[in-house]
């Protein structure tokens, strides 16, 4: 169990710190903070003791609009990652475990997916969606968003979980647990998916870090979710906005820098969880350290002898 | 950088309801070579390769620069018409027959002769002959004549303002007008091509111009696909003239170099698709919750915040002040309300049978006052305003839900009546008479049944209202400025009343350009033309106005 | 012989769904292109009626054909394509599909490929430098990167245009090359090069400062494993020198994930030029693209959509190409 | 000699794999045409080298794999692949896999391995007749007190306490024949006969037939009574333990048991290789 | 028999590397002394097998003794000797094959130069010490462009081809990638790149424990001849001592890190003084002996 589990160290600990304090700051600060479509503010204050993070162009509270945009960010992130999981735990545990056609079917279509380039794609489906009549808000919600930036970005995860189950497959412990009489179902999550755990965590993030980059992306193009504030929006509104042109940083710098801390956050958080499915990729440089360090201290020995 | 596709759209409109004007006189031009001229006349990479007078994806210099009607009808002015191609025209008393003298000895830019057979062609050729056309002749080589079935009084501007004439000797040939990229434009403007790729393209001066060739010899338009680089260019000396969108100007004219010229002209409204009995839905057909509105919006708040301060005061009789002052008939639709009043947006409503449901919004028979107003992605100003009108609204008791959409999904929408409310921009008449403003925008004959496009006009509110149409009728078949005066006074009461566009702001247009290098550009002392470089026919009368500054 | 027949069969499979999904979309979306095109042409005749002829010729070229079924549809949309057909844009009515992405592909193409390239072999290099020296300072580098991986392009793309560009004035802020000097647009010269070359440089930088950190920890991570193996260990029983072990033996073997991985990569940078190229107004096919998505053309859309993944394909194409010449395992055993 | 109750027997046994390599596949015979049987309370050794087969068929009669013809029969009846049949066939005939680390799951408890199969196979019980009859395997598996051992999980044992729970499952469902596959050869060598040991045991007190399948001829020889060598999927040679061994009759088990260490033959081979170089004594300066 | 060997003295007289009192720790948490004082010496073309089970130590006595340790090892003390080839008429041209080295000394180049050159190994993993995506060729020839960088092409060709004979491999297999080879093959590969430059010592860890036993057998022989030929000295390591038993001049058992008993193969087997050493030797049943301390030979015990 304790081996499935990240080691704690300072990499870890920034990571887990950094997305806390996201999460907490897009789920406290809306609640005390004004309401981020009040335009009741003078426009494009500069950062002071009234508005922290100053205001934008309509008069919004920046801090305001960055903590519910960060909160519909998450939002996206999270779900667009969790569909996109759900699809590749899909293909890629069934094809890896199944094997045979359904493991070449399934692939072929993982791989189509995984070099057919994502954004176009998602451009593309994005304006059919988001012009499909009858969908009415829908189309351009931040779940649709969400939806068809998780159909389109599972094929990596699915091709690393399937290589990753095709091995547990062939492990003998999946063997005894046929002779012991255990189903099919009963084998993929009793047996392999627990054993997968670090890695769905690790694909899950990616998801999201790709689901949030992905978003940003997608809002800048005049194709993201309308009516509802994402970091994504914050920031097509800003350039749209002539913030740079302005010199209002304040209303441009923050939904970025939230982007990357997020994703690099995140992305901190899949280092530990990188060396939890490798242990080599933490063992190997601390070898090396503690190497270093003995030989170090037998010189100073000697030398002092 | 879609503020830059919006601003095709409106040369484009802007250019069908063109008023005459006579070419002021252009300097006779030095030998002296200098500066190359730099526009962003709004166009995103990659430039189309498109001089076709009749395309809508033609690139700027098309209009104006190469190609030219035969007046030119200064939009900022209430002057005549100066004349281009055109020498003098008169209408006949019941305004079925126009006449045109041409200026003498004109050429076309590839030598060949220039008569008023090359003007009837034109009229008679593709979507210019009208449907009330009997004939277009040319009797001598510098008359013209056409002859139509009905009174054009009003359509004078369109047929003499905004009619660009083509030679004969090269569209004759050419059948399928709509789909021609006319790669080598002929035209009778001051400017010819001079080379073509999509990243810019340069129009050099047309010696055969009958005016001599102009002072500024090379003219390049650029492709930029964001505002955000048209402003870095402006500050950077890369860019000379650029007709766009920037909240604070102060940061481009700081510098010295580039001056800067805003003539508000075109109403930005409120459209909301008010006829029930054609087909609109939504409670925005009624027209209580349309005077709601029109009583609730703090205009103030959102010509500081969304229009950066640079609109003028909308009125509810679309008339362009102080040009159009005398077509005022009463001072109370001189101007909307600039701050809110919801205490009377609220008694409007509740007289109308509204009352306040649980959740702080009106209702009637069970029917919340709950609608939705797009405005297109990308477009700053409009989307900002989207915004600041549902706030204001929701303060009020009215949800109004604001959603952007791609340009493609305004533009069809609007035109079908698919839509509940839009932001929406109205072009200007550009004569100093509402009369445009009137048929293309609130006579039944200019709108349809949701689900189809109008034949023509550009009633997209499918306002419908008998005395209106009756007045605008009345006020085409005469010349007489009382009468018409009365007509105008009936159409201002009911569309004021009414409301099928609710007035918001009158739009910045903000030019930039380059004065340091360049004179001869329009000024409020001097409003010779609107110094926009998208603008048809007016950008190439600013351009035959410029002088490089000698150094 | 037979790896090659394998992964020629998988593109062959991958370009039909490719072609067939874009086929199928719009089909399956509604949305009228004639009708959006018609529009505008209205709008651009003020108000004046069109005639049919022009109307009936829009819908024959925009339209959807008429009384045929689904299948034949198919059959001709392959015909069409076969022969380098992909329609007329309705934007930029009457372009050429064809045309308009002949003219953007060669930008995107030299301007992607070159920083894919350049950061590949940077994090490659990098990658294998930091992990060959695990243990050490350098491991700190890595997740340095991950930050810059995780800034959106285009907003690294707006303040790098802000501060070097506009404020320093160190690069030129739009465009593919100096308009200004090469009016006429591009020419076979050393200084159009050179214009080319320099407004490259800051969407390229952009590319790379936002993709290499991806390479630099894949092959940091596989460097790590490889240095553990035996046959490294035996390189250096072997007494081989340092760098050798390090570029034959290490290496080597930890940057095949990397070139099989290629495909992915290439598909995420792709999707950040894009976004790139509408910062820097850089005339490529990203740029295509986004107009094509905001003008609803859909004819323009699905040529860019089609011609960016054929190109991503023969960019894996050739990365499976090189793989095999990398990894001899993979030639003799599909 | 105990009365003969019950047999397990593999009848014409035959496996064919497709090997695929692009387009075409070839056709490799891991097992051909092989029968024996397996007589409850005795055991049969299968020995042979990598790739001869024997793996294969200890698949086989696990219903892990499905020969491609030949039957498996279980007193005398032909066995189930799906189904109820299959679970009362899995209750009876069990496996012990070669490597207990793999054969364990490493997210589950050392309770979990061996009260699945007992839950499986006897739905019957209450959790407290489970935890009895875990504690009861884990006793005779000599892992005791079971309480400190049931709540592990494989990494904190030893390889060998490994190979016993691996043993206690396959009791676990009251199993008649457990099939042996190189139950010992990943085990350091002084545990291996603990291990095997237990095993026969086990047998003995459980009357289990059991199929031990070992490359190792020393072992098999000790530990079996009836001896079968396999050669590329064929049995070349069978009989009583200790006739094959120290009788072989067929080359390829006279190779094996030549091959085999023995330290009787202590400096045999170098004195036979300095034989056989002496006369070319020259030859050393001549490479060197 | 004992005797004979004994007055053999150009073999077990003139040692050839000397391991004085060597400890090896892991530094992992808590610190595992892997190796603790083991000190034995090695004699000219003698094969000195080292036996123990796995954790025992032997590994990282041999990665010590050849300056190979992986991290967190280290060794902590302890004099590792290499012997001048006194008396020995080698190729002139390796000046340091003469000398006398301080093994544990070595740093940089010249432990680099070292290696392989007068030490080499052949480890475990037969399937994995041969770099996949080189081939063969490339591999042999890395040895002596790297440590003979005067060699010209064609000569190193004619030798790798030569060592590839030596070892019974098809000199033809140069071309071949590790992957087209099988395990014994690529086992052969790796011990004529050890071969390569005639080295003193040969360690060989485990070397045929992945093979086949009929395969393993050749493999062993082969070994034997080769060292009879050209006269290296071997470290046998492997927990199969029947085997070393079989194969080995002198056996030194380890066990948690120590050197539990060190003697000639005969006296290992006949008359082992340890009680590891005896525990060990009855670990493996006897194939033509007695049936020892099987249950089965139990069950006969009983019913008698």
């Amino acid at each position: 169990m304790r081996e499935l589990m990240p080691r704690w160290d300072g990499k870890l600990a920034i990571g887990v710190a950094t997305v806390a304090l996201i999460t907490v700051f897009a789920l406290v600060v809306p609640l005390l903070a004004q309401d981020p479509r009040s335009s009741a503010n003078p426009a494009l204050l500069p950062p002071g003791p009234g508005h922290w993070l100053g205001t934008t162009k309509l008069g919004n509270d920046v801090l305001a609009q960055l903590a519910v945009g960060t909160r519909g960010s998450l939002f996206v992130g999270v779900l667009g990652g969790l569909v996109s999981l759900v699809l590749a735990l899909f293909f890629g545990i069934l094809a890896g475990y199944i094997g045979g056609v359904v493991d070449e079917v399934l692939m072929l279509l993982t791989n189509i997916n995984l070099v057919i380039p994502g954004l176009p794609l998602v451009m593309v489906i994005a304006a059919y969606v988001q012009n499909a009549p009858g969908l009415g808000s829908l189309a351009r919600s931040s779940l649709m968003v969400a939806l068809v930036l998780g159909v389109t970005g599972w094929a990596g995860s699915a091709v690393v979980l399937r290589a990753q189950a095709r091995s547990l497959r062939t492990r003998e412990y999946v063997a005894a647990a046929r002779v012991a009489g255990e189903g099919t179902l009963r084998i993929i999550c009793v047996e392999i998916l627990p054993n997968l755990v670090p890695l769905i965590a690790a694909q899950l993030i990616y998801g999201v870090i790709f689901t949030v980059l992905g978003e940003a992306g997608l809002s800048y193009l005049g194709l993201g979710p309308t009516g509802s504030i994402t970091l994504g929006t914050m920031l097509n509104d800003a350039q749209t906005g002539q913030a740079v042109g302005t010199g209002a940083w304040w209303w441009f710098v923050p939904p970025g820098t939230i982007i990357a801390a997020l994703g690099a956050g995140l992305s901190l958080v899949n280092f530990a969880l990188d060396e939890v499915v490798d242990p080599r990729l933490r063992q190997a440089p601390q070898a090396v350290r503690r190497q270093r360090r003995s030989r170090a201290a037998i010189t100073r020995e000697e030398a002092s002898a | 950088m879609r503020r830059a596709l919006r601003t095709t759209t409106a040369l484009i409109t802007a250019g069908a309801l063109a008023l005459s004007g006579a070419l002021a006189s252009c300097s006779s031009s030095s030998a002296d070579r200098s500066g190359v001229l730099r526009v962003w006349a709004g166009e995103s990479t990659p430039f189309n390769d498109n001089f076709n007078p009749f395309s809508p994806d033609a690139v700027f210099a098309t209009f104006g620069a190469i190609y030219e009607p035969l007046f030119f009808y200064n939009q900022l002015s209430s002057d005549p018409p100066t004349g281009m191609i055109g020498q003098s025209f008169e209408i006949n008393g019941d305004g079925t027959v126009i006449t045109v003298k041409i200026k003498p000895d004109l050429q076309w830019s590839d030598g060949q002769p220039l008569t008023a057979d090359d003007v009837a062609f034109t009229f008679g050729y593709g979507p210019n002959k009208s449907p009330q056309m009997v004939s277009a002749t040319a009797p001598d080589a510098t008359t013209v004549v056409l002859t139509y079935n009905a009174p054009q009084f009003t359509a004078e501007s369109l047929i003499l303002g905004s009619t660009t004439i083509i030679p004969k000797h090269v569209w004759s040939s050419i059948t399928d007008y709509a789909s021609q990229t006319n790669e080598k434009p002929v035209g009778s403007g001051p400017y010819v091509l001079d080379s073509f790729s999509d990243a810019a393209y340069t129009i050099k001066a047309n010696p055969k111009f009958r005016d001599g060739e102009p002072a500024v010899k090379e003219v390049q338009y650029l492709a930029l696909d964001a505002n955000q680089s048209g402003q870095d260019l402006l500050t950077t000396d890369k860019l000379d003239w650029s007709g766009q969108f920037i909240a604070n100007p102060d940061s481009v004219t700081a510098g010295g170099r580039i001056g800067t010229a805003n003539f508000q002209q075109d109403p930005t409204v409120i459209m909301a698709c008010s006829n029930a009995d054609l087909g609109c839905k939504g409670p925005q057909t009624d027209p209580a919750v349309r005077q709601a509105i029109n009583l609730l919006l703090d205009r103030d708040e959102i010509a500081k915040k969304a229009f950066a301060g640079l609109t003028a005061k909308g009125n509810p009789a679309f008339l362009l002040l102080p040009r159009d002052q005398q077509w005022l008939a009463d001072p109370a639709t001189g101007e909307s309300p600039q701050s809110p009043n919801i205490a009377a947006a609220q008694k409007v409503l509740e007289d109308a049978g509204y009352a306040k449901g649980s959740d702080g919004i009106y209702a009637k028979d069970g029917v919340p006052l709950d609608m939705t107003i797009v405005s297109p992605d990308g477009w700053t100003d409009y989307n900002d305003a989207d915004k600041l009108i549902s706030e204001q609204a929701a303060a009020a008791g009215i949800r109004i839900e604001a959603r952007t959409v791609s340009d493609a999904e305004y533009y069809t929408p609007a035109s079908t009546g698919d839509y509940q409310l839009m932001l929406w921009g109205l072009t200007q008449s550009l004569v100093a008479d509402p009369y445009s403003n009137y048929h293309e925008y609130f006579a039944s004959s200019g709108t349809a049944e949701v689900g189809t496009a109008p034949p023509s006009g550009q009633n997209f509110a499918r306002y419908s209202n008998p005395e209106v149409d009756a007045a605008v009728t009345a006020a085409a078949a005469t010349q007489d400025v009382a009468a018409k005066q009365a007509a105008y006074a009936t159409v201002q009461q009911h569309i004021a009343a009414d409301l099928p566009y609710i007035p918001v702001v009158v739009n910045a247009s903000q030019a930039f350009f380059d004065t340091k290098d360049f004179t001869g550009w329009p000024s409020v002392e001097d409003p010779y033309a609107d110094p926009l470089p998208y603008l048809s026919t007016a950008s190439g009368v600013v351009l035959a106005h410029l002088k490089p500054v000698q150094k | 012989m037979a790896f090659y027949l394998r992964r020629t069969a998988f593109y062959a499979v991958t370009v039909w769904a490719a072609v067939s999904l874009n086929f199928l979309l719009p089909r399956l979306l509604p949305g009228d292109p004639a009708a959006i095109m018609i529009g505008k042409l209205r709008r651009a005749s003020g108000g004046r009626p069109l005639s049919p002829e022009v109307i009936a010729s829009i819908n024959a070229v925009l339209g959807p054909p008429k009384g045929t079924s689904l299948w034949e549809q198919y059959l001709i949309y392959w015909g069409r394509l076969l022969h380098g057909d992909l329609g007329i844009s309705s934007t930029r009515y009457p372009a050429r599909v064809v045309d308009l992405i002949a003219a953007a592909l060669p930008w995107t193409v030299v301007l992607v490929g070159t920083a894919t390239v350049l950061s590949f072999v940077l994090g490659i290099v990098a990658g294998a430098w930091v992990g060959w020296r695990r243990g050490t300072w350098l491991d700190h580098l890595v997740p340095v990167t991950t930050v810059l991986q995780s800034i959106p392009y285009f907003w690294l793309a707006l303040v790098l245009v802000a501060v070097l560009a506009v404020q320093l004035g160190m690069f030129p802020i739009v465009g593919g090359y100096d308009v200004f000097d090469f009016p006429a647009g591009p020419e076979a010269s050393w200084a159009f090069l050179v214009s080319a070359f320099t407004h490259a440089i800051l969407p390229a930088v952009t590319i790379v400062i936002s993709s290499v950190g991806g390479w630099l920890l894949g092959m940091r991570n596989m460097m790590v494993a490889t240095m553990s193996e035996d046959y490294v260990v035996t390189a250096q029983a072997k007494g081989l020198r340092p760098s050798r072990v390090r570029s034959r033996y290490a290496a080597r073997n930890a940057a095949i994930p990397s070139l099989a991985g290629f495909g992915i990569a290439l598909g995420f940078v792709v999707a950040g030029s894009i976004v790139t190229e509408q910062v820097f107004s850089y005339p490529g096919v990203g740029r295509l693209m986004i107009q094509a998505v905001s003008g609803l053309d859909y004819s323009l859309m699905q040529g860019v959509f089609l011609v960016i993944t054929l190109t991503v394909l023969a960019a894996n194409f050739v990365m499976d190409l090189l793989y095999g010449l990398i990894d001899p395992r993979v030639r003799t055993h599909a | 000699m105990t009365p003969v109750d019950g047999v397990l027997s593999a009848s014409h046994l035959v496996k064919t794999f497709r090997l695929r390599s692009g387009l075409r596949s070839t056709p490799v015979h891991a097992v051909k045409n092989v029968s024996f049987e397996v007589v409850r309370g005795r055991t049969v050794a299968l020995v042979g080298e990598s790739g001869s087969g024997k793996s294969t068929i200890a698949r086989i009669l696990a219903k892990l794999e499905t020969p491609t013809s030949g039957q498996v029969l279980l007193d005398g009846v032909p066995t189930p692949t799906r189904g109820r049949a299959l679970a009362e066939y899995r209750r009876r005939v069990q496996m012990v896999f070669q490597d207990p680390f793999a054969s364990l799951n490493p997210f589950h408890s050392v309770a979990h391995h061996v009260e699945r199969p007992v839950r499986i196979h006897h739905p019957e019980l209450t959790s407290a007749q489970v935890a009895a009859r875990v504690r009861d395997l884990l006793d005779r598996v000599q892992l005791s007190p079971a309480d400190r051992f049931a709540s592990r999980r494989p990494h904190e044992l030893s390889g060998g306490q490994r190979q016993r729970v691996a043993i206690a499952r396959a009791l676990a469902p009251g199993a008649q024949y457990v099939v042996a596959d190189e139950p010992v050869s990943m085990l350091d060598v002084s545990i291996r006969l603990g291990v095997l040991n237990l095993l026969a045991d086990l047998q003995r007190e459980q009357h289990l037939g059991v199929l031990y399948i070992t490359h190792d001829l020393a072992t098999a020889r000790h530990f079996s009574d009836e001896l079968l060598v396999m050669y590329r999927g064929d049995v070349v040679e069978r009989g009583p333990a200790d006739d094959v061994i120290l009788r072989p009759q067929h080359p390829y088990t006279q190779a094996l048991r030549e091959a085999a260490a023995d330290p009787e033959r202590l400096g045999a081979l170098r004195d036979e290789v300095r034989r056989s170089l002496r006369p070319l004594g020259q030859e050393r300066s001549a490479s060197a | 028999m004992i005797v004979e060997r004994a007055a053999e003295p150009d073999l077990t007289v003139q040692p050839v590397l000397t391991v004085e009192d060597v400890s090896i720790r892991y530094e992992v948490d808590p610190p595992v002394d892997a190796v603790r004082g083991v000190s034995f010496t090695l004699h000219r073309g003698e094969i000195l097998g080292l036996a123990g089970e796995s954790g025992c130590g032997k590994t990282t006595l041999a990665y010590g003794i050849t300056r190979l340790l992986k991290p967190p090892a280290v060794m902590t003390g302890g004099r590792v000797v290499l012997h001048g080839r006194a008396g020995r008429d080698a190729g002139g041209d390796q000046d340091d094959d003469e000398a006398t080295t301080d093994v544990v000394a070595l740093t940089g180049e010249e432990l680099r130069r070292f290696r392989w050159d007068r030490v080499s190994i052949v480890f475990q993993g037969s399937m994995n010490s041969l770099n996949p995506v080189m081939t063969v060729r490339d591999q042999l020839h890395d040895v002596f462009t790297t440590h003979r960088p005067g060699m010209r092409r064609r000569v190193r060709e004619q030798r790798c081809r030569e060592l590839l004979e030596l070892v019974g491999v098809d000199p033809a297999r140069l071309a071949s990638f590790p992957h087209q080879l099988s395990g014994g093959m690529r086992q052969r590969v790796m011990i004529a790149m050890a071969l390569a430059l005639d080295p003193q010592v040969m360690v060989m860890d485990e070397p045929t424990t992945a093979l086949d036993v009929v395969v393993q057998r050749s493999i062993i022989r082969e070994i034997m001849v080769l060292r009879e030929r050209l006269g290296f000295a071997v470290i046998f390591i492997t927990h199969d001592l029947p085997l070393l038993i079989e194969i080995s001049d002198r056996i030194a058992v380890m066990r948690d890190g120590e050197v539990v008993e060190l003697g000639t193969a005969e006296q290992i087997y006949r008359a082992p003084q340890a009680d590891y050493t005896k525990q060990l030797l009855a670990s493996f049943p006897s194939l033509s002996g007695t049936r020892g301390g099987f249950v089965r030979g139990r069950e006969e015990v009983l019913g008698a």
